[in-house]
């Protein structure tokens, strides 16, 4: 099984060295991946069928919990078919949608890639290692919509998707990690263990909108939904694959997946079906005035995810089992209308409904598809897409207290749109009267029209005889979701009921709504006023407040004044440091044993504090610079007395050197200017002073504290006896501590390279680096 | 008996430091001072060098350091005043308000700094410098 | 010249390892020992002025001891009195010094003079320009240096 | 004595800090120095100041014979002195670049704007 | 002037295991010494007198420096340890490995602090 | 034992930079002594690397005197581990340079100084004494100064002025707080220290002292509101000169911060805070700094910042979890930075400027070249299973235990920011197609004309980091081993303090 | 009255006065010759401290740093008299 999910991952690198041997006839080949999985997943069924969950283990780092651990069961096998199934259909639709073109070769890589992320998704027993495949599918998704990449809008679109999509996924992370840290671990069945613990947990809450955030944004729910039709810049194939069929519903898939774990409290539930019905609804209804062909299918798109959120928000068995039919019911009519579309886009060169019609009479078969495919997103009986809707009304009817009317409501208006839609972009071009410009057009290549009617047909398929698909996929799936057996088989014929009249309903309405409505531009207009108050443009222009904030932030901290950032660095330091010195405690003063101060002494020091004052205070440089070596002479001085004569060398000569620099430096440069207005020097002033107030103050609380003198001792001792030196000093820079000394050098050494090389060397003007 | 002679020294050492940073400080002018300090300091530091000269009397190599110390201010003392005493005068450090003569006036070429004895045009001018 | 002082200096050192006191004062006495003795064995006209330099020499430095002690003294007077009587100026020295060691030296000794101070040599070496605090005739401050420390100073060395 | 020389560290450090927040880059450089030195002369006290008995063994001695300073300090201290050196040599230098560069020692006057990056 | 300081500062150098002193001071003076008489008779003139430049003492500083540092790695000693010849030698008193250490150290701040000075002086020229 | 095999890395290093001072002018001659050097540096540090890993702490009481008394080197799995991802990108930097640095700046020293910075980065993770640190640390800054103005430019020169002043002023800050820690233990060895700040009674002492390392360390690791030089300069050098910076510099600090801060301050209450609260705002700064900026260096600089954010986020909540996790970040992200700024020097190379407004084309032009970079691009946003995906597991899970939720929020905002601004350079400087430039301004491949040689001179380093950086990620399960070991460690010092001080001290 | 206190309270002092005095100097300038001068005294009253100093601490060792200070002081002297000069020139 890791050698299935991994294939494709090995494919797509395959592509780097062999692609261009792909690019012509060969093309056809890529699909080979897909079919070939397909058939190994297929496989599978008799086994899921059984009840029996194939598992896989295979450790990649143990010490987190992060292993190759994989499970298939019916949701699994439901989403690896229609992963490798709709794969394989995109995977021959693209050779020769996209025959010819430059990067066929990175086009496979790239799908490749995302087919094997969307199977590491729907097969991970580990959430991390699904949230690892969940990141793929994101940034392969990033790299398809990106695909035409010298189209500025594609990029964009790519941003804005991975942006949402990216965005989510951190924060799904976090929902993950705390999950795994709540229950022990990150393993799915293991959860599933520990669910009660999880959902009586303090951090619940907090686990669900986490996770909510992840699905939501993958799964283009209301208000991160604006994505979704910005991905639509993807070449067809991809639209159907990824933003249609699959990747979108990893989200769903999340959902579900975590529902034994995470699912049937009010936590749950309510979110969901509030922002599944938002979603429904507010796509569906969008998705009635797009005159884009795809945009109309992304809004529909939508809308279905949002019914499949909001069945899982329901969360009884028959809303679970709805959700799974759904899920199939519209995988097949969405792709089939997505391939279809392409065809229309690929020979009229537009998508614009409002242009389209009567292409029934130059490409028959794609009719027949958009036509099957638009009944079976219509619900009519005998479609799949009728027992799919019956199964969400069931559903919601089903619900306790007053839900069932508020809900059952919202799902027939949505269906009433979604209907509409279906009709809008599976029929309206091919009925009516075919426009004299495209009467020239021919029936592309069989592997253009075969896919979408393929699809069709399998979604009439399923409807006319439902056993084909209930017993071994769809319960098998169910089952997996709520943990129990579900004994209802689908039928197509319910008997008279409210559902059906609902259903009646609905169509009637929907149809009527078809016949009364034309799409214009001016419905497009209309809604887009509207345009302002949506989500997208909300967060858009979050983000450009954002952006002009982070602008102001930056400017004002790095503002380009060294003397600024020096200063708030001091005041940082001022105020941590008197904050810990004041806490606590008060501040004691010396204690008794203070060496004796002598005249010379209080001499010495009083010249140091008015050479201080002086190298402050001048407006001379040079004098300042005297000043300053005043001070490192008066040093000196006290390192005499204190019984440091080596230091008093070193720091004289030291002292002198640098004098000597100093005025080799400035003694061209004019007097000093003052700079800063009088509030600036006093507010310096208040900061340097208490800096240095609170170094005093530090000293003076060391000084209480006795001095350890081992170390100084021994050095003492040992100094002639073992080092072989009488000067103390001297024995520890070469001997005790000579490694302090080597360095030292090296730091002159580097110094001198660096002024040398900092006043000699002068790049020439084409020397860049 | 030999603490004594070393006292005085010290003491006259000390003395004339402190008459030399006197003489630094109420000097009028900065020739004035300078002609002060360069003596009286070499003398004082001198006598205190001494001093320990005969105070590390076993030592020896004290009393060649104290030694070669005294030769060495004697001798740089006067150099380092002579380069900065023509330094202020280039640049134009004013003299005291009773300086009486000046024949350094105008003999300093004033892009070179090249003096010249002034035998040539007998410039033997009391008059102050241009600048 | 060089010959007899190397000498000197070979006896100064005979008689400190003889005595085995390695110190200054004893290595003076038999310096002085040395100086004496060889000067008793002189018999040689043309190293003679080896014997006359070296009191001439303790001459100098002893003049100009007594000389910066005066100025000393006056200066100190005029500093610790509250009103000032200098008279200073800058005086243009005709100097009969001729090598750069004679001319170094010479400045040497008028600026470690207290009171006087070389402020500058001018390029034809030639004259030096004196800064004089107690300048009361220019004429006769130059009288007195020919006579003082510029002859002592030029018969040592010359 | 200990107290007069934390006092003077104090203001060294005040020194250093007052003259690091003004423009000019030769009172930075001379912040930077004063603030080594209090430095210095920090380790220098808190490892605790003896008088007159430097941490030399008489000639005469193989140890010790009286107390002694502690010879630690010096010897980071002295350590601390040369690399500060380095440092400041290095910076001067620096600033007599900048002097070239700008014709003046005013570090507002460092502030190429982001558009002229290559 | 040149001869003298020199002298003197090797006079620091080598007693400096004893006294005040050592390689950094003595190297300090030295470096001095050369720029003195840069002073007086140019820069030019010292860079003359010194054959090569100053900063061609720094690798040979280091080198020695260095070596005599982890010379005793090579008698399996650790990295640093003093090596010593057992008999002392006049003046110095007993030779080891730190007294080449000092030497390095010595050379390498004649090189820096010569470097420094003369570019800067050559520079503003 | 007589140990000398763990000062190696740094001995190379300095001979290396020896003989290429004898070779000052000879521009080849260096460039193989300095590939060479580096070459050996990286199976030393292998060795060391394995030896440690394999036998424990290892330890060399430089001039043979027992701690306390001389200067101790401790290579335990963390210095090691250190001394190892330096040594790779050591490799990467040095070979990149023989052709990626302009042959001006090789004639006044830049391979010298190159490898006397690799020494005080060795010498810094590798030594056991707090002295000995500080003067490696002034190694590494002047060093880097030097590095930094290397060549003169304008702009280089006022970044240098600013990293100058910031960076002398945290080694006062540094001096300073040795100066107290020694007033109050007598003592420099840092297992000693341990052991006697342990037994110390005046807790306010301690707080006070471990402030001075926080800002010392905080202003070298560029945190708020400390970071203010980074920003400021790591534009400017040359573009492998900034590698090494981007890599290593701040990492050091990193280094020292998580050294001092798990062997000699055990952090209480107040520090964590204070750490915390610090890597919130640090990440919050880097973000927004990183957003608007449009160079590709100063973007990559704001990263910086924001990541250091994380590593000190990881420290401040001082559990073994969070430790692991900002190791794991550290390492993945030394590796990761430093070849981030070799790829934006071999951009610039490419097309003679960083401005990602004038940038485009590079995809459709050096397909796989893109590709590689958008490996290690990715690997710095932490797209799983890359490297930087990792550690946040840890640093997650670590901020649930201790209730860190801001520090969470601001982690989730700068890994969000990081995925923005990285997806946006991709678009922007790869996707798109190469714009038009201003009137006056041409395109200047410079590596177009270079043979094969050269060419594979500047791509071959971001290969070799890229392929460390994916072997990190993918083979997760190793690093992570290293990076629980060391978390380890960190909270049990005992095996360090012995095997420094001998088996009979007790803490 | 020993040698050693009657430096430490009569010698010190004095030249402790002379210290100050001289910094006054130093202070007041008014140029920066005069600075330079009086930097020059200071320092050499420096080498007269440190004596008499390792007079009344007996150690003979501080000789040294008076040696130190009093060879190497008037470099400073030289260096600004040097380039003051030079300016001068332009
Ligand atoms: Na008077
Ligand atoms: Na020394």
């Amino acid at each position: 099984m890791l050698f299935a999910i991994l294939a494709g991952f090995i494919v797509s690198l395959l592509y780097i060295p062999f692609g261009r041997f792909l690019k012509g006839r060969l093309a056809v080949l890529a699909s080979l991946l897909p079919i070939g999985l397909f058939t190994y997943f297929a496989a599978f069924i008799p086994d899921i069928q059984d009840g029996a969950s194939i598992a896989f283990h295979q450790p990649w780092v143990p010490s987190l919990g992060i292993n190759f651990d994989f499970q298939l069961d019916g949701l699994s096998l439901l989403f690896s078919l229609l992963i490798t199934g709709i794969g394989s259909l995109v995977f021959l639709y693209a050779a020769a949608y996209l025959k010819g073109h430059p990067y066929l070769d990175r086009f496979y890589a790239y799908l490749s890639l995302f087919m094997a992320a969307m199977l590491g998704v729907v097969l991970a027993d580990n959430v991390l290692l699904l949230f690892i495949f969940w990141e793929l599918t994101s940034i392969s998704s990033f790299f398809l919509i990106g695909f035409n990449n010298d189209n500025a809008d594609s990029r964009k679109s790519a941003l804005v998707a991975l942006g949402v999509t990216g965005g989510g996924g951190f924060l799904l992370m976090a929902g993950l990690i705390l999950m795994g840290h709540l229950s022990g671990s990150y393993s799915i069945q293991e959860m599933i263990a520990t669910n009660e613990y999880l959902k009586g947990h303090a951090l619940y809450g907090l686990i669900l909108l986490l996770v909510f955030v992840g699905a939501f944004t993958k799964s283009a729910q209301f208000p991160f939904h604006f994505w979704l039709p910005g991905a639509m810049k993807a070449p067809t194939p991809i639209s159907a694959y990824l933003h249609s069929a699959t990747m979108v519903k990893a989200g769903v898939y999340l959902l579900a997946r975590l529902y034994p774990v995470l699912g049937g409290t009010d936590y749950w539930t309510y979110p969901l079906i509030i922002i599944g019905g938002i979603t429904m609804l507010y796509g569906a209804f969008h998705s009635i005035f797009r005159t884009d062909l795809k945009g109309i299918l992304a809004y529909s798109t939508i809308s279905a995810l949002g019914i499949l959120v909001f069945l899982i928000g329901i969360g009884t068995p028959q809303s679970l089992l709805a959700a799974a039919v759904f899920i199939l019911v519209h995988a097949l009519y969405k792709a089939a209308l997505f391939l279809t579309t392409g065809v229309i886009d690929h020979e009229t060169g537009t998508r614009d409904v409002t242009q389209l019609s009567g292409l029934r009479k130059v490409l028959f078969p794609l009719a027949i598809a958009g036509l099957l495919a638009a009944l079976s997103s219509a619900g009519l009986p005998f479609t799949f897409g009728f027992i799919g809707k019956d199964l969400v009304y069931e559903a919601t009817l089903h619900t306790d207290g007053i839900l069932p009317l508020v809900l059952t409501g919202l799902a027939v208006v949505t269906n009433i749109f979604l209907l509409y839609a279906g009709l809008l972009a599976g029929l309206k071009p091919f009925a009516g009267r075919l426009p004299e410009r495209y009467s020239a057009i021919h029936l592309p290549h069989a592997l253009m029209w075969a896919p979408p009617l393929l699809l069709a047909i399998l979604g009439i398929a399923f409807g006319a005889f439902p056993a084909l698909a209930d017993a071994s996929l769809l319960n098998p799936a169910a089952t997996a979701m709520i943990n129990e057996a579900i004994d209802s088989p689908l039928k197509i014929w319910h008997g008279f009921n409210t559902v059906l009249l609902l259903s009646g309903i609905t169509l009637a309405l929907g149809v009527a709504l078809y016949l009364a409505r034309k799409p214009s531009a001016h419905g497009l207009a209309w809604i887009e006023r509207f345009n302002p108050l949506s989500p997208k443009h909300l967060i858009a222009s979050l983000t450009r407040a954002v952006h002009r904030f982070a602008i102001r932030y930056t400017r004002t901290l790095h503002n380009g004044f060294l003397r600024v950032y020096l200063l708030r660095i001091i005041i940082f330091a001022v105020l941590l440091l008197a904050f810990r010195l004041f806490s606590g405690g008060a501040i004691r003063l010396i204690p008794d044993q203070l060496s004796p101060v002598g005249i010379y002494e209080i001499a010495v020091v009083g010249i140091l504090v008015a050479a201080i004052y002086l190298a402050v205070t001048s407006t001379s440089r040079l004098t300042a610079v005297v000043a300053t070596s005043v001070i490192g002479y008066g040093m000196c001085l006290l390192f005499v007395f204190y019984s440091a004569p080596d230091l008093a060398m070193t720091q004289f000569t030291i002292d002198t050197l640098t004098v000597v620099l100093f005025v080799l430096v400035l003694f061209r440069l004019p007097s000093f200017l003052n700079l800063a207005n009088r509030g600036t020097r006093i507010r310096d002033w208040l900061v340097a002073s208490a800096f240095g107030a609170v170094i005093a103050l530090i000293g003076i609380q060391v000084l209480n504290q006795p001095i350890d003198d081992t170390i100084s001792k021994f050095y003492g001792d040992n100094a002639y006896v073992l080092a072989k030196g009488k000067n103390v000093v001297n024995v520890i820079l070469v001997d005790f501590r000579g490694f302090d000394t080597m360095f030292e050098i090296v730091v002159l050494s580097i110094a001198a390279i660096g002024v040398f090389s900092l006043l000699k060397l002068r790049l020439k003007a084409s020397e860049k680096e | 008996m030999i603490s004594i002679l070393i006292g005085l020294l010290c003491t006259i050492g000390a003395v004339a430091i402190l008459i030399a940073a006197i003489g630094i400080l109420r000097m009028p002018d900065f020739y004035l001072r300078l002609s002060v300090t360069v003596k009286a300091a070499t003398l004082g530091g001198g006598l205190l060098l001494l001093s320990a000269a005969f105070y590390f009397p076993e030592e020896v190599s004290v009393t060649t350091k104290a030694l070669a110390i005294i030769f060495f201010l004697t001798l740089t003392a006067p150099v380092a005043a002579h380069l900065i005493g023509r330094t202020a005068y280039f640049i134009g450090t004013e003299k005291w308000k009773g300086t009486v003569r000046d024949d350094l006036a105008g003999m300093y070429d004033k892009d070179t700094h090249q003096l010249s004895s002034g035998d040539a045009t007998e410039g033997d001018s009391v008059s102050h410098p241009s600048s | 010249m060089v010959k007899q002082f190397l000498m000197n200096l070979l006896l100064a050192f005979t008689w400190v390892a003889l005595t085995g006191v390695l110190s200054y004062s004893n290595f003076l006495f038999g310096f002085a020992i040395g100086f004496f003795l060889l000067w008793v064995m002189n018999r040689n006209e043309s190293d003679h002025r080896y014997f006359t330099r070296v009191p001439k020499i303790i001459g100098f430095f002893l003049y100009f001891l007594y000389e910066m002690i005066r100025a000393n003294v006056q200066v100190a007077y005029d500093l610790i009195t509250p009103k000032f009587f200098m008279q200073p100026g800058i005086v243009k020295y005709p100097m009969n010094a001729k090598s750069d060691f004679e001319i170094n030296l010479l400045s040497t000794v008028i600026s470690l003079t207290p009171g006087t101070l070389i402020l500058d040599v001018s390029e034809d070496r030639k004259v030096l320009y004196i800064h004089v605090m107690y300048l009361k005739d220019k004429d006769q401050f130059i009288q007195q240096i020919k006579d003082g420390f510029e002859r002592r100073l030029l018969e040592i060395i010359r | 004595m200990e107290l007069l020389l934390v006092i003077l560290i104090g203001i060294l450090y005040a020194a250093g800090i007052f003259m690091l927040l003004r423009r000019s880059m030769v009172k930075l450089l001379i912040g930077l120095t004063l603030l080594g030195n209090g430095a210095n002369l920090l380790i220098f006290l808190l490892g605790g100041i003896t008088k007159g008995k430097p941490p030399v063994i008489d000639s005469a001695a193989k140890l010790f014979t009286d107390i002694y300073a502690d010879p630690i300090p010096q010897a980071l201290i002295l350590t601390a002195i040369v690399i500060s050196f380095g440092l400041q040599a290095f910076a001067i230098v620096l600033l007599k670049r900048v002097y070239v560069l700008i014709n003046s020692d005013d570090l507002d006057d460092l502030n190429t704007p982001e558009e002229e990056d290559i | 002037m040149l001869p003298i300081l020199l002298l003197f500062s090797l006079f620091i150098l080598l007693r400096g295991h004893y006294y005040p002193g050592g390689g950094f001071v003595g190297g300090l003076i030295a470096a001095i010494a050369f720029v003195l008489h840069s002073f007086t008779n140019g820069t030019d003139d010292t860079l003359k007198l010194l054959r090569v430049h100053p900063s061609a003492f720094i690798p040979v500083g280091l080198g020695i420096a260095a070596l005599s540092m982890f010379a005793p790695m090579l008698v399996g000693q650790p990295v640093m340890t003093g090596l010593w010849f057992n008999e002392p030698f006049p003046v110095i008193g007993l030779i080891g490995s730190a007294l080449f250490f000092d030497i390095g150290v010595y050379i390498v701040v004649v090189g820096v602090v010569l470097t420094i000075l003369f570019t800067i002086s050559q520079y503003s020229e | 034992m007589i140990d000398n095999t763990l000062i190696f890395p740094v001995i190379v290093h300095l001979f290396t930079a020896i003989v290429l001072l004898f070779f000052w002018r000879k521009t080849v001659a260096q460039r193989i002594i300095s590939i060479a050097g580096s070459l050996i540096a990286m199976l030393l540090a292998v060795r060391l690397f394995t030896m440690v890993w394999n036998d424990g702490i290892r330890t060399m009481q430089a001039a043979g005197w027992d701690a306390p008394f001389g200067i101790t080197f401790v290579a335990d799995v963390f210095s090691s581990m250190m001394v190892l991802l330096t040594a790779f990108s050591g490799v990467a930097v040095s070979t990149y340079s023989a052709t990626g640095v302009a042959r001006g700046r090789m004639l006044y020293g830049y391979f010298p100084i190159f490898h006397l910075l690799l020494m005080g980065l060795n010498g810094a993770f590798l030594t056991g004494d707090i002295f000995n640190l500080y003067v490696w640390f002034e190694v590494i800054i002047i060093a880097s100064f030097v590095f930094m103005t290397l060549g003169g430019r304008k702009a280089q020169i006022e970044g240098a002025v600013k990293y100058m002043a910031m960076n002398i002023l945290a080694s006062t800050f540094f001096l300073t707080g040795i100066a107290i820690l020694y007033g109050i233990t007598g003592t420099l060895n840092m297992a000693d220290l341990s052991l006697k700040i342990g037994a110390l009674e005046n807790r306010k002492l301690v707080d006070i002292t471990a402030i001075f390392f926080i800002i010392g360390f905080g202003i070298k690791s560029a945190v708020f509101p400390l970071y203010f030089w980074l920003p400021s300069s790591y534009h400017t050098p040359p573009s492998a000169v900034a590698a090494v910076f981007g890599g290593l510099l701040t990492k050091v600090g990193i280094y020292a911060l998580f050294r001092m801060f798990t062997l000699i301050f055990i952090p209480d209450d107040f520090l964590t805070t204070l750490l915390v609260v610090l890597a919130i705002f640090t990440i919050i700064t880097g973000t927004f700094g990183a957003v608007i900026k449009n160079n590709i260096r100063r973007v990559f600089s704001y990263l910086i910042v924001c990541h250091i954010g994380f590593m000190v986020g990881g420290l401040g909540m001082y559990s073994e979890i969070a430790l692991t996790g900002a190791l794991l970040y550290l390492f993945h992200d030394i590796m990761v930075k430093t070849n981030i700024f070799l790829i934006a020097g071999l951009i610039r190379k490419l097309r003679g400027t960083m401005n990602m407004d004038k940038l485009g084309g590079l995809y459709k032009e050096y397909p796989l070249l893109s590709l590689v970079i958008a490996l290690v691009l990715f690997s710095l946003v932490g797209v799983p299973p890359l490297s930087g995906f990792w550690p946040k597991i840890y640093l997650f899970e670590a901020g649930f235990i201790d209730a860190q939720y801001a520090l969470l929020a601001a982690i989730i905002v700068g890994s969000f920011a990081t995925l923005y601004v990285i997806a946006k350079l991709w678009a922007k400087v790869f996707w798109k197609d190469q714009p038009e430039l201003p009137d006056g301004e041409s395109l200047r491949d410079e590596f177009k004309p270079l043979n094969r040689f050269r060419k594979s001179l500047l791509v071959a380093p971001i290969v070799f980091l890229a392929a460390i950086t994916l072997y990190i990620g993918l083979a997760a399960e190793n690093i992570t081993a290293v990076a629980q070991h060391i978390a380890h460690e960190m909270k049990d010092v005992s095996p360090y303090i012995e095997a420094v001080l001998g088996p009979n001290v007790s803490p | 009255m020993t040698l050693s206190t009657y430096i430490d309270y009569v010698i010190l002092p004095i030249l402790g006065v002379a210290l100050v005095l001289v910094f006054i100097r130093i202070f007041k300038g008014p140029t920066v010759v005069d600075r330079v001068i009086a930097l020059d005294l200071l320092i050499t009253i420096g080498v007269g401290v440190i004596t008499v100093y390792s007079i009344s601490t007996q150690k003979s060792t501080f000789i040294d740093v008076a040696m130190i200070l009093a060879l190497i002081a008037f470099l400073g002297t030289i260096a600004f008299s040097y380039y003051l000069e030079k300016r001068g020139r332009k």
